[in-house]
């Protein structure tokens, strides 16, 4: 276990534009910085069986999925030179064309941050305790899957 | 001693709870399971892992938490 | 050639934070998009000889760059799957701390968006005529070198 | 028939404009480089891709258009 304070990565309901906007924002006083790189994961209307999707309910395991967060990051800093890393996911309802996950990496140079981001992104989905409900349109629902 | 049991997404569905208090002794995460099955037969049918103090472990483990969760395949982002 | 429209993808000066949050909330009503991959260069405060740079004042070939920027777009359509794509680079100064650079790509799937991103970032680094100017805090200059 | 030839980046450091204007007869990319460095010496020291209708071009290609760009190595993003 490291000692580090362990952050809270969930945001009640979708991530809003505005936010992320204000994100980058808050970064251009961090002049050592040439590149960035984001990633947006955004609730699908998939269609299965002739129903669509309307939105996705998430829930998490909530302390262990901060803890692994926090390995993550953790482990990121460790394999790539960046300056600085942001994770929120989403929990409670998310709208199909809303975001559930926001990932944000930045670093002197180009070539780290397309290598951290892919990995930061892999590593939630294959470690972090997170579950999506998706609900249809007709108030039905199924589990969500990952590929 | 009791030990609380915590259960994530489809399995809240065959269990018709997230959250449940077990009776609960000295024993192996097998063991518990088997208790588990008993009491929701469906569980047997599906895949999950078990998690003992943020960290998934191996069903020959020795519960020493007061808290477990059993975590089917994540599915966030 | 390509008979399609080319864009103009220059904007004059710097691209503002909002400019990119209102890009994110245009894709919410594209209900088919699962991920999005957004990278953006930043003007770095670098030191050289013990001066720091304060600006890039940016030129470019712009018939010839809008041109490339077209090309590099078709090409990426066709190699990946992708929703959408937007790339905008800045022309004239832009300060340290600034997006000179803004590439957006959109799919369903996320394992796309990791592989076009990074594709269209280093095509526009090998094949577009733009120039960056870095100005010191005393006035003089050098002549950017990507690498 | 005149030829318009632009300069970019350090280049323009180097023929002191950023657009000039040559008389011009049918020739190859690589007879219009020699005029041009008799103009400008320090150019032969440079490292640049000469470019038409938008196109990089080699040394033997025949000049066609009425405009050519001399574009040093590129330093966009």
């Amino acid at each position: 276990m490291n000692d580090k304070k362990i952050k809270n990565v969930f945001i009640e309901g979708a991530i809003s534009s505005e936010f992320i906007g204000r994100s980058i924002a808050k970064h251009q006083t961090k002049t050592s910085i040439g590149a960035h790189n984001i990633f947006l994961g955004q609730v699908r209307a998939d269609e299965v069986d002739e129903k669509t999707i309307y939105a996705i309910e998430y829930t998490a395991y909530k302390d262990m999925a901060n803890a692994k967060f926090h390995d993550i990051r953790e482990a990121t800093f460790k394999k790539f030179d960046l300056t600085c890393m942001h994770i929120y996911h989403s929990l409670g309802t998310v709208k199909v064309g809303e975001i559930c996950l926001f990932v944000f990496v930045s670093s002197p140079r180009r070539k780290q941050v397309f290598k951290a981001l892919e990995y930061v992104v892999e590593e939630i989905k294959a470690k972090v305790p997170v579950y999506g409900k998706e609900i249809f349109e007709d108030a039905s629902h199924q589990w969500k899957v990952n590929s | 001693m009791n030990l609380n049991i915590k259960y994530f997404g489809l399995l809240t569905e065959v269990t018709l709870c997230s959250e449940e208090t077990v009776p609960f002794s000295k024993a192996t995460v097998s063991e518990l399971l088997d208790l588990l099955f008993e009491k929701h037969p469906d569980l047997k049918n599906k895949d999950f892992q078990v998690a003992l103090n943020n960290e998934i472990v191996s069903k020959d483990t020795l519960i020493t938490a007061n808290e477990l969760a059993l975590l089917p395949p994540f599915s966030g982002g």
